[in-house]
């Protein structure tokens, strides 16, 4: 009964178009109801999670409320992916949607089977890990992806920048990044140090706001966190291009994009939003803000520091999106 | 046989008047230390809030669009917050004064009350907060609403209420209560309409500054968790909401992503300091106004 | 008006005055009070009767406020103190637990020291014993209060100004109010505690004629300093030492002929 | 004769005769008077029920907390890593954030609070008074938050013109400005200690021939150091609670060091940040939150009881 | 050993009294005084002898300890004070700006009505004055100590008990203690209002005859409400009203033949 609101949505000025036609044609039929529909949507749809999605969120949800159905309160929380799963796995009041900077884990998927709650996983949106310096810092605008590892691994045993490179002068290394609460860090350990650990004394922050005057403030300072951080404050610091192997690439919407070899690829990853699907059927404003987010999740993106999702990606999920109305 | 030799006296007289007067002018600028500070704070605050106020700021809601963003929500969500501390601390502040002054007799029961009621005003207000998640968020499953809020910020302005209205009911002469007695009148009778009225300025005052304390406040709110976005207008005590505090915290927080935000966290703490000072100068007023009048 | 109520009043009463003469409204026995261990009322035995004005006199803490206070247990307001004997006010043993206070103090009146008006207006001072005791018909109370302001010769004075705060009276005229204010509820008895000590010599001569006006309705007992104002308006002068009764009698036979060699000393003036 | 009066009372306004009858509708009026003082009795208890229920709900998860860390181990234990597979719980890096702030903040507090209260209470004329007392008074009512990101935007920069070494969150800066938020609250307390030495106290003194300066320090201030005393316990007791300005400007860095150029976390800024990331119920990382609440309470009372242990004492001087 | 010092002193000091007996100590010539708009004193002239006890009297309110806190300047303490006239003390004028007080107070001992001891020591409330006139020296203060309070006669009352808090003494024994605590920096005068008003009688007996003796070592001024102290202890008396003096005598001359109307019905008790 409530399936119908996306297709306000896709009238008033929704230019997405190739992601929209199917969706359009899919509703045309329940058109005269939805209009009342429309308007009478109202309730509240509740998210948490991601930090590093929050920016996206927060934008995305802006713009419902403020375009589309301004009774419908959606609040945007960013407690960080793993701290946003606690709050998603609750059951009968759990969030709504949580977003995510990684998968969810297999610990996570069965405590949420447990409970009795149907998830499912949605890309919104790409971003690429982004290694960050002091603007002042000269010596160590590129580096290969072994140099950027090493500068953050305890293993390499790297106190000074000259570790690095006998041309780097003899100065600490700084290193900081996010907490363990986030996502970031855990895809930064999982899948970039592959489980090794960190250097003794990085410091760990749980606000991003922090790490970049942390290393705007350091000249010795390096640090990761999303493109979208760094994106925003390139006059605060300054990005390494990394070398793949095939000679430095700079973080930027079009090479976190590539998905191809030559990209940011390593360095870049989906990143999500979990919507618990028992709410989108129980609630129809949750249901029409999920279709909504994926209508829009492109130009979104792109506003948000984040290099838009491919077209098929997109498909996938209103398909699933529209199967549950 | 002489001690004090007048000379040896007066040798020393110079430069015992000259640390005084070096003492004085220290002192003197010892004072003026909070003066300065306070002067860079508010001109760093106003500097950075001038052009983002205006009345869009004050009558929009919030916005991840800097241009757009307004505070009307904050400033409705504290309002609604007040709604709630105000009856209750005046309701249990005031209760408790009566019964600490007027009723109370002078032992065990009153000294635990009161020896407990000063340790209150000084836990920090970090570990209500804790109470109130654990209690009024969970336990009660109010979740983060204004209600499970204002009850929390409520407990912890209570000691500053209950102190203030006693030394208001203190401060009523014996002799309006005796000069009530002698016409007949009960305890309750003379409390209710004659030390209550006669206190009521005073306890206003202290009610006013522990308010304006509780709009302040940050810490017990982050504990009880407040969304970094929440757009609709708070409509009641069960609605979800945010305060210009919180809204502080987060923009400032967020001016990595959008440099404006910090614009908007300076224009919001003006906004905060404006209220705050208006509300001090009207308890300032009250209290001179009322002050020695029996 | 004023003039028309007055008189009548002075009718009525002058002509009631000689009648109850000697009826004794409260008859102290051995009455014993002790703050905490101070022994301050010593074995008071006291008649004092009706329609009369009944003066205490004696040296700064001798007991007199004390003794007042215990006539309608005003004292008990300070806590710790204890009392033995029998206190009867018109035959009722008024000092018995079980005696209702606030119904023994509608009946007697006080008026303090330090003029003590409540911080309202002159209106609702005067309505407050009528209020506090279940009269809330406006007209009725527009009444009491004209009545009582009359009563105490300050009505010309303070008319139109009813609804201003009592306090932007001066001393002279809050004490009136504060004699107003006992009299809207038709007190049997008035109770006075220097009433006259914080005023300028003007504003006593007011209340002291007011004082002999009032003792043709009302039984007056009145502690003060001031030995003339005694020998000028009282009827019979009681005269207290470290707690004690020292001597009781008529005022013109007291002050011309003390029995006690230390009556004699306070009221000539030699200690005190 | 006395029959015709009350006749004519009765005709015109027997106010007697209408409080007797009232007295007896009273009934309501005396449950009224019986029943009132058990309801504000009950009303106080609220404020016993606060710290009951503070004391509960910190002592019931404690326990669970102590079950899982050892309590010995926790007071003892210098690493605090709550998060990941080998968590450890120490709160010694905690106590050392918290004290070194609070050390940081009362050394800027107290001389300053102090020298304040001395020049408010035995130099300035009434009218300097009646001007600087509220400005103080301003600088304690301004909220924390925004002291917090007064010191990290401000201070801190600042400080590291001076300092180079200092990192850019610290405990140095909030200790600084947590200093500068309680010098109100040391310099009032104070004042008011030393305003209540009586008058005649200076005056005995300045009539030997004493400078102001020596009738402070050797009359003044020796006669209203417990008020004094008790003020700078106070002051310490707020800087140990204080949460916001520590969470911005101290980072949340949880080595155990006594370096004070360095980032460190407080008790009360790691309640903020677990509470922040919200724990899930059960989990050990849940149950330290109020380990480390029930320790800053306690910390807290112990001040508190301390300050009024003193104030009483000081009450009973003169 | 006390009776020793004691007759030394005496021995000394008669001597000197006769020597000196009219010189002046303070002369005040014209001084008018303002509290903001109150005129507290109003041209007063007023020489004051040395070695003798000058008593100052009159009523409440007319100006005398105002009168005495100017001879020390401590008058300028209460803010908004304003003086003219000249005020010279052995010959300077020490209402002049540059005057320093600091010194003028160490000449000039002043005793107050209430006992003011410092909440310290009995030993280190007379020490205050000698270690902040620069002396450290701990034997040197040991004699100053026992000097101090044996001149003050009450040395023998607190000889064991120089450590504890001066607070533990009796209202007459701090009184001694403040007086001690004045001659331990050695004056020249003492300043004393009503310096016995706050004692029972028996304490105030021994503070007069310490007073009578310590005129052969200094110039002493009295304020005091007690007539009789007056004329048992003074050799000239100063009598105030509102503000100025009407006559100024030898005691005996102005107890026995007042000049002035007023200064006859003040000391025969008919004001005040
Ligand atoms: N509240 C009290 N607690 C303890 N003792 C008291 C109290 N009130 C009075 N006293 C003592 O009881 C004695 C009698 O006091 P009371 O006030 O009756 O004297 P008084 O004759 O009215 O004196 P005054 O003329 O000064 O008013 C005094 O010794 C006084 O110190
Ligand atoms: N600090 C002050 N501010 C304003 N007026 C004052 C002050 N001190 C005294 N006065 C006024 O100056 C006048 C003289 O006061 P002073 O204290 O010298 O009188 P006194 O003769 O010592 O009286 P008493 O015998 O009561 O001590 C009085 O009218 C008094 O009201
Ligand atoms: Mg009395
Ligand atoms: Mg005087
Ligand atoms: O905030 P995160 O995206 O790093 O979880």
């Amino acid at each position: 009964a409530c399936g119908t609101d996306e297709e306000t949505e896709g009238n008033t000025g929704n230019e997405n178009t190739n992601a929209e036609e199917p969706e359009n044609t899919d509703s045309e039929n329940a058109e005269e109801g939805s209009e009342e529909e429309a308007s009478a949507l109202e309730g509240s749809v509740v998210i948490d999670g991601s930090g590093t999605v929050y920016p996206f969120m927060a934008k995305m949800a802006d713009n419902y409320m403020t375009n589309e159905q301004p009774e419908v309160s959606v609040e945007v929380g960013r407690a960080g992916t793993s701290a946003g799963f606690e709050k998603f796995l609750v059951a009968e009041s759990g969030t709504d949607f949580n977003d995510a900077s990684r998968t969810i884990k297999d610990e996570e998927a069965a405590k949420a089977e447990e409970l009795g709650i149907e998830h499912k996983e949605f890309q919104v949106a790409l971003d690429g890990i982004t290694i960050v310096i002091n603007p002042e810092n000269d010596w160590a605008e590129e580096l290969t992806v072994d140099q950027v590892k090493e500068l953050f691994l305890a293993s390499s045993g790297y106190k000074n920048w000259s570790d690095v490179d006998p041309s780097f002068p003899d100065q600490p290394i700084v290193a900081m990044g996010p907490n363990e609460n986030h996502g970031t860090y855990e895809f930064f350990y999982e899948e970039i140090l592959e489980e090794q650990d960190l250097v003794d004394g990085i410091n760990l922050q749980q606000d991003y706001s922090t790490l970049v005057q942390l290393v705007s403030q350091d000249k010795n300072a390096v640090a990761f966190f999303g493109f979208g951080y760094y994106d925003n404050n390139q006059d605060k610091v300054k990005a390494i291009n990394i070398d793949f192997g095939d000679g430095p690439v700079a973080p930027s919407l079009d090479t976190i994009g590539l998905t191809e070899d030559f990209g940011y690829m390593p360095f870049t990853r989906p990143v999500f939003t979990y919507l618990n699907v028992g709410m989108a059927k129980e609630k129809a404003q949750v249901l029409d803000y999920a279709i909504y987010t994926m209508e829009n999740a492109q130009d979104v993106a792109a506003e948000t520091g984040f290099a838009p999702l491919a077209d098929d990606k997109i498909q996938e999920s209103l398909d699933f999106l529209n199967g549950l109305k | 046989m002489k001690y004090m030799d007048i000379e040896q006296v007066q040798k020393n007289m110079t430069p015992r008047l000259f640390k005084n007067n070096l003492a004085k002018s220290g002192y003197f600028i010892a004072s003026l230390f909070g003066l300065l500070v306070l002067i860079i704070l508010i001109f760093r605050v106003f500097s950075d809030s001038l052009g983002w106020i205006d009345w869009q700021f004050l009558s929009n809601k919030l916005s991840t669009d800097a241009e757009r963003a307004g505070i009307l929500g904050a400033i409705m969500g504290t309002v609604w917050l007040m709604f709630v501390v105000a009856p209750v601390t005046v309701f249990l502040g005031v209760g408790t004064a009566i019964y600490l002054e007027e009723y109370a007799k002078k032992g065990r029961i009153r000294d635990i009350i009161q020896t407990n009621i000063a340790n209150l005003a000084g836990v920090p207000s970090v570990v209500f907060g804790i109470l109130g998640l654990t209690v009024f968020v969970r336990a009660m499953g109010l979740g983060n609403i204004i209600l499970a809020g204002g009850l929390t910020m409520a407990l912890l302005i209570l000691p500053i209420v209950v102190v203030a209205s006693q030394e208001a009911i203190r401060a009523v002469p014996q002799q309006l209560r005796e000069a009530s007695y002698g016409m007949g009148a009960t305890k309750w009778q003379t409390v209710k309409r004659i030390v209550i009225p006669a206190a009521i300025p005073g306890i206003l005052t202290g009610v006013i500054l522990s308010l304006s304390r509780a709009i302040g406040e940050t810490a017990p709110l982050v504990v009880i968790g407040i969304p970094a976005l929440i757009m609709p207008i708070p409509e009641g005590v069960f609605d979800k909401f945010t305060v210009m505090p919180m809204q502080i915290y987060y923009w400032t927080i967020d001016s990595v992503l959008v440099e404006e935000y910090a614009n908007l966290a300076a224009a919001t703490i003006v906004i905060l300091l404006i209220i705050l000072f208006l509300m001090n100068s009207i308890a300032i007023i009250i209290r001179n106004k009322f002050q020695k009048r029996f | 008006m004023q003039l028309h109520v007055d008189n009548r009043n002075a009718n009525q009463l002058s002509s009631v005055d000689t009648s109850l003469d000697h009826n004794i409204v409260y008859d102290t026995e051995d009455l014993n009070l002790w703050y905490g261990n101070t022994h301050a009322l010593k074995s008071i035995t006291l008649p004092i009767y009706e329609k009369q004005v009944t003066a205490i006199i004696g040296p700064s803490g001798c007991g007199k406020s004390t003794y007042l206070k215990t006539l309608n247990r005003m004292v008990e307001l300070v806590p710790g103190v204890r009392t033995s004997g029998v206190i009867k006010y018109r035959g009722q043993s008024i000092l018995d637990r079980s005696f209702k206070v606030e119904e023994l103090r509608t009946k007697v009146g006080m008026v303090f020291q330090k003029p003590n008006p409540f911080p309202k207006s002159i209106y609702d001072n005067i309505a407050y014993g009528p209020r506090i005791h279940g009269i809330k018909n406006k007209k009725i109370l527009d009444e009491i209060v004209e009545k009582s302001l009359r009563g105490a010769y300050i009505w010309d004075e303070v008319k139109d100004r009813l609804k201003e705060n009592a306090y932007g009276l001066s001393g002279g005229q809050q004490q009136r109010i504060c004699i107003a204010r006992c009299l809207a509820i038709e007190p049997d008895v008035i109770l006075m505690d220097e009433p006259t000590s914080a005023l300028d010599p003007k504003s006593t001569l007011k209340v002291e004629e007011l004082i002999e006006k009032l003792k043709q309705d009302y039984s007056i007992i009145i502690v003060t300093h001031n030995m003339q104002q005694a020998a000028r308006i009282s009827d019979k002068t009681a005269f207290f030492l470290n707690g004690e009764v020292i001597e009781y009698a008529d005022t013109n036979f007291l002050f011309s002929t003390p029995k006690d060699r230390r009556t004699e000393d306070y009221i000539t003036g030699r200690f005190g | 004769m006395g029959r015709s009066n009350k006749k004519n009372r009765e005709e015109n306004l027997n106010i007697r005769a209408m409080i007797e009858k009232n007295k007896n509708s009273f009934s309501i009026a005396t449950i009224t008077e019986k029943t009132i003082p058990y309801f504000l009795l009950g009303i106080a208890t609220i404020s016993i029920l606060t710290t009951i229920g503070i004391v509960f709900t910190l002592l019931s998860e404690t326990i669970s907390f102590f079950q899982a860390v050892p309590f010995w181990d926790f007071y003892t234990g210098t690493t605090l890593k709550p998060l990941g597979d080998d968590a450890q719980f120490g709160i010694l890096p905690l106590l050392t954030g918290t004290i070194l702030s609070t050390l940081i903040a009362i050394a800027v507090a107290i001389p300053i609070g102090l020298m304040t209260a001395v020049f408010l209470s035995e130099y300035a004329s009434d009218h300097i008074r009646k001007v600087l007392k509220p400005i103080l008074e301003i600088l304690a009512g301004i909220p924390t938050i925004v002291y917090g990101f007064f010191a990290f935007t401000f201070v801190t920069p600042l400080l590291r013109s001076f300092i180079p070494a200092l990192d850019p969150t610290n405990i140095l800066s909030p200790g600084i400005v947590m200093g500068i938020m309680i010098i109100p609250m040391v310099a009032s307390l104070s004042e008011d200690a030393m305003s209540s030495v009586p008058n005649s106290m200076r005056e005995g003194a300045l009539a030997l021939g004493a400078t102001k300066l020596e009738v402070t320090w050797k009359v003044i201030v020796p006669a209203a150091i417990s008020g004094i005393i008790a003020s700078f316990v106070l002051a310490i007791s707020r800087a140990i609670g204080e949460t916001m300005i520590v969470t911005i400007a101290s980072g949340s860095t949880k080595a155990f060091t006594f370096d004070i150029t360095q980032s460190m976390q407080t008790m009360t800024a790691y309640i903020v940040e677990v509470t922040g990331g919200e724990a899930a119920a059960g989990t050990t990382l849940y149950y330290s939150l109020y380990a480390v609440a029930m320790t800053l309470f306690v910390f807290t009372l112990v001040m508190n009881l301390i300050a009024q242990y003193i104030s009483r004492k000081f009450r009973e001087e003169y």
